[in-house]
């Protein structure tokens, strides 16, 4: 999807060039250079997805853009003078970000397209990759090049540069395209598809992680002004892109890429090497923490209005009973997915609520009528001779709830409720369709971060495993103790 | 002391469309101890629940101690209840309180007795039951025959009008029977009103004022006690009686 | 997203023919046309997702493609005097589909871009849309064209050619670019925006079913070139070309168009009018079915793995026992949603499984969890008097299971087992997120068929209602049935 | 008719630290009819449950007919069971078979007779305890009373050398215990071996050969009824006879 972006981003912005009726006014002086310097920071506008040159790696708990491009940008910034600061935006707002002077200048790992060219200044080209082919690691003996595909499976990225260069030039293979390059790598690991096209950054990257993987050189030349990755700055920046340019003279004068590259490999190796799930913990435990959260928000308030729907429900008024009752009925009769998606675009028709308030709120109202039914049975499982031995010694309806009624009742609506609340640990996954970043959220993001499919499910599956396992005996521990006293 | 404490007229009551009580009239005098007798499922249950209005009865009257207790409001009949002890075959103590708390909580709530006269009235009771070693144990540490006792004393505690007990050695083991029967005829012989639904044949004998046989919703027979057992008028008595006796 | 591709494919088909190294071969003469009247067929690719040009209307159970596009088409097929064939495909399959002659012809509200035309050959324009910005009736009076609205916030298509026109055109508009349109209609409804730019008849149909909205004209004047829309054929099929613009000539003269707008809008109305969601009962028809499929397929399976399951607890095999209760614990220990995606990614890891079967196989495992913990206490219910009473007749162990316990365990097992299968119901809508088109996975397609967003999600909540609770009362007649044999 | 049918020896049954049963040794013999009674907890029912190894026994023998049952496999129990009748308290009729079914289902399964066969022996053993117009009857519609005669039918259909019966009218309505005594009366004077576990003294008093007092896991005191319940030597036996009979 992201190179999809990046061609249509292209052409948007030489549209906007084309038909431009209001163009960009015209700088005065260039004094881009010398803004830079006094205000002391260079601004790097960059969209931290695309390893190594870009992506995020957690450092103390917080996350951090680091890559090829952030050295260079770091490079580029200490020769001028000043602090690099590195801002995060999607990569169809980057350009956008320059023209409106939020950032001053782009990397990520962009193209300089002749579209590109017509709204943005670019500087020279600062890295070529070659295009590879992912193999599986058996396999990498009997493929020398792209001609040893010939009537094989090969797999690229839906839309991609990739995709269209196996279409061309390897027009003896059949092209299986998918949106995403994990599942690409899936395929290749069911042999699905023999092979899979990569920029080399990113197959190597892969294979790094991977010992089944393997690389296969393509053996293409490529012509490197439409595959090159070059600065991007706003239009009349020359200043600051002569700094620029001198600065990646030197960084090739020097070969400081490919120290780069090892950086950025050692960050990718941090992140995602032999104990990479377990590196990654930061990640699940943010997970953990929403889970949690959503679950003992939902179940304080699934308690609260339970409570008032058992009450509701058991009392003598006609209309609150009947509400009560349907309430608790249509709640337990459908599903909890359904009841958030109610939530979250019902609610989003009047007001702008976010996707975890929303989570919470279907939740605790999902929770709200199975603790009401958990309440009055609770108050039901009471026998009716101790209702009957307090009237008969005179106490009102009301004494004889709260002083009798219901101190039993709760004894036995305890482990009810410890078990719902363990329920809503599991039950709370729902509300990842809906963008809340708990534990299955946080699992799909690790997914995208380590290349791997299934052992960040596998983690995750575990991890909700431990929660409730240890829950329930913990509320096992404090039943058993209230049942001694 | 034949004054009328409670009055019965026309006591009827159906659970749908079974008659379990039907067009009942009776009197028990201030003082008068009631055995009632009768086999299972002939309505002594729900005659003695109609008694505080525990069962709402269909038709008829029950006037206690001058008012007619039907069709009062259930506030009204707390006010009642107070001066009806009730005595249950399952006990039903209030298992998470202890025993002198079971016995405190009705005074205190209801009367708004302060804790230190509760307390003190609860301790005479137990004395009174033979329990108050008891007093801080919970109700499930006791045997059957504690229990009773205790359910007993807490009945007792609202200083009621008349006592009711609805089988209450029924659940018992057979050796706890006697400790319990003993407290019974100890309130019986001070003077106390009761009626007791019962198998307890030899306490009928020794402790009634009156046995009433009760069969298929109806008072069949009553009578003084030696009356009912050694020459039963009615068949269905003898035929009961002599199944009863028979082991 | 759909706009993107186009653009997106556009490019990518540029490259192909500029890269082109193996270009198309060269066409000895133009048969084109007269090979259309051999075979006596008319292929028409479409992407059918775009109202009203190209969209699915539901005739008689069956998905058909209606549209203006396809009017046009019938009407060249017709002048030909073949047939016509419409074929679906994914946008960006469709001039693949032309150059690899699967389709003859690609009519799908297509721009003829240069970068298309260099690898495809195109008829004349036969419609150019004019823009229109989409508003809440009451503000209808508010605004008269697009520069009433100046300091608000207006609405597109992320990467749309209408978010470019905002920018270019609207400069004191601010832009809010969301991925669909029925996001953006949400928004506009809850005043997030207040105007949304669209094609005018794309707008139109929104309007039309929707009551609360109503249609500004934005006043501007674009290029027909880089506006209308053309049809497609395989580069040097100069005789089919000239008879579709014969037939387009016609069109223009007779002014079809607008009765194929009528036509295309009649369908729209019978697709969403008044009766919208009851108009779609076929589609919840086809979720209720797969839901219901899901669920008594698992159900069955569920109980087959789940008695297995509670013989090996109850067993006295240590180690089938430990498997058994690991199984069950750990099952219950995790959420449904987590267990489906780890069977759908971790089997599909090594055989291609369909996502249908993996949700079953998912549910099913997991039903297998509950039902024999159903069976277990069903079993572990039987009083204990029971099996002391049959061994005292000298009954073995196995006699007094199969003779005694089971047939009075069955008893207290299946409404235990009806409550599992109605949770079922409900659980099952978890398997929409791998794509299995359930009950919930059907409601988007209605959302997206509607332009509505809550009221398909209010729908498919009833129906679930209707579902669990008809079945819970026709499972506990039953049940009151069974107890008085 | 005094040939060892039982022999226990030395028999302890603990459960956990608890020691329910403690170094019992007696004699039973063909066509004994030995009452058990005693104080609730004392041991009686996990007694007559190892006698047929219901509960398998800490240590020490029961020899049954000749061969010790300690240590038999499952298997060969299920044998020895057959010979061994049980009735319980709670009845343990099975609630999905009709009063018949209930009856042919060991028979046919263990036994091997045929449909025909056991159809007519349990006519003979319904006629025998007054129920057979009860054939066709699910256990639901029966009383208690008749649910127990049912239970015994049941035990006598494997035609067993001994019956032991668990506390059979604890659960009844007093008015049917006299029906169910009369059954074990009759099969007492039939010759039948019997151990019954009991509170129902009159019973004991006019069947038994011998009445066993069971405490605190042991046989404290034994002997002819007449001498048990007119001069029990034991404190612990007066202490509870004298509770029991009070009443
Ligand atoms: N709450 C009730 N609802 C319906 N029927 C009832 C209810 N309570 C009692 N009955 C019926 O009323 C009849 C009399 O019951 P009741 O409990 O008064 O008899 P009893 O003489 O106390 O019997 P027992 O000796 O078994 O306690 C029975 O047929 C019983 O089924
Ligand atoms: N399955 C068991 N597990 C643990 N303890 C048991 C078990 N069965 C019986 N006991 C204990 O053994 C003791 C004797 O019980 P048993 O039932 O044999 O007494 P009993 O004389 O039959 O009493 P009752 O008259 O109440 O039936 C009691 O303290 C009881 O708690
Ligand atoms: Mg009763
Ligand atoms: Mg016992």
């Amino acid at each position: 999807m992201k190179k999809l972006m990046r061609w249509l981003m292209a052409l948007a912005v030489a549209m906007v060039a084309f038909v431009g009726v209001a163009a960009s006014p015209v700088h005065a002086a260039d004094d881009s250079l010398a803004k830079i310097k006094a205000k002391g920071t260079l601004v790097m506008g960059t969209s931290p997805d695309y390893a190594p040159y870009e992506f995020l790696v957690n450092k103390n708990g917080k996350n951090q853009v680091v890559g090829i491009d952030v050295e260079i940008a770091k490079k580029i910034a200490s020769d001028i003078g000043v602090k690099l600061v590195v801002k995060q935006m999607d990569f169809d707002s980057l350009l956008v970000g320059l023209e409106t002077h939020k950032v001053d200048m782009v990397l990520s790992a962009m193209t300089p397209t002749s579209e590109r060219k017509q709204s943005v200044d670019f500087s020279q080209i600062y890295y070529t990759a070659s295009q590879d082919i992912i193999v599986n690691k058996a396999d990498a003996k009997v493929y020398k090049n792209a001609e040893s595909f010939v009537g094989k499976k090969v797999g690229a990225q839906t839309g991609s540069m990739q995709a269209d260069l196996v279409k061309d030039k390897m027009t003896d293979s059949k092209l299986l395209g998918l949106t995403k390059v994990t599942d690409l790598i899936l395929a290749l690991k069911s042999h699905k598809v023999e092979g899979v096209v990569a920029e080399h950054p990113v197959a190597q990257a892969y294979v790094d992680h991977d010992k089944q993987l393997a690389i296969v050189k393509s053996g293409w030349t490529l012509d490197p002004e439409s595959n090159g990755q070059a600065i991007g700055f706003a239009k009349g920046s020359d200043s600051l892109v002569a700094a620029a340019n001198k600065s990646i003279n030197e960084i090739k004068k020097q070969g400081l890429i490919k120290s780069y590259t090892k950086t950025a490999g050692d960050y990718m190796t941090k992140n995602t090497a032999d104990t990479s799930m377990f590196h990654y913990w930061k990640f699940f435990a943010k997970g953990i923490e929403y889970t949690l959260l959503i679950t003992a928000v939902s179940v304080v308030f699934g308690v609260l209005i339970g409570t008032l729907m058992a009450l509701m429900r058991l009392g003598k008024n006609k209309v609150l009973h009947t509400i009560a009752v349907a309430y608790i009925e249509f709640v337990r009769g459908t599903p909890l997915m359904i009841q958030v998606m109610f939530v979250y675009f019902g609610i989003g028709l009047f007001v702008d609520v976010p996707a975890l308030t929303a989570g919470i709120i279907a939740v605790s109202l999902n929770s709200a009528a199975y603790v009401a039914e958990i309440i009055r049975s609770g108050i039901d499982s009471i026998p009716t001779g101790q209702t009957e031995a307090a009237r008969s010694l005179g106490l009102s309806t009301r004494q004889t709830m709260t002083s009798v009624v219901l101190p039993q009742a709760i004894r036995n609506i305890w482990p009810a409720l410890g078990n719902e609340f363990i329920s809503l640990i599991k039950e709370s996954s729902i509300v990842s369709i809906i963008g809340v970043t708990d534990l299955i959220y946080q699992l799909k993001v690790v997914q995208t971060a380590t290349y791997k499919g299934v052992a960040p499910i596998f983690v995750a599956m575990v991890i909700y495993f431990v929660l409730t396992f240890t829950l329930s005996k913990i509320l096992g521990h404090f039943e058993r103790k209230m049942q001694h006293d | 002391m034949t004054k009328p404490l409670i009055q019965i007229n026309h006591l009827v009551k159906k659970f749908g469309d079974n008659v379990v009580l039907n067009d009942i009239t009776e009197t028990i005098n201030q003082g008068d101890v009631i055995v009632v007798i009768g086999a299972s499922g002939g309505g002594k249950s729900t005659f003695l629940r109609s008694l505080n209005l525990l069962n709402q009865p269909t038709s008829g009257e029950i006037e206690f101690e001058g008012t007619n207790l039907v069709g009062l409001s259930e506030k009204e009949l707390d006010k009642v209840r107070e001066k009806m002890g009730m005595v249950f075959q399952q006990f039903n103590l209030f298992p998470n309180m202890t025993v002198l708390e079971n016995i405190k909580l009705a005074p205190m709530k209801v009367k708004n007795q302060d804790d230190a006269a509760a307390t003190k009235k609860a301790h005479e009771l137990l004395t009174q039951v033979g329990l108050d070693d008891k007093a801080d144990a919970y109700p499930t540490s006791l045997s059957g025959g504690q229990m009773q006792r205790v359910a007993i004393a807490r009945a007792l505690a609202m200083e009621p009008d008349v006592m009711l007990f609805d089988e209450p050695t029924s659940a018992l083991d057979p050796e706890m029977v006697g400790e319990v029967l003993k407290v019974m005829q100890d309130l019986a012989k001070s003077g106390m009103t009761m009626v007791i639904v019962t198998h307890e044949m030899g306490f009928a004998r020794e402790a009634a004022d009156q046995v009433w046989f009760m069969d298929q919703g109806v008072i069949a027979e009553k009578g003084e006690p030696e009356q009912i057992f050694t020459a039963p008028k009615h068949d269905r008595t003898k035929d009961f009686l002599s199944k009863v006796l028979a082991q």
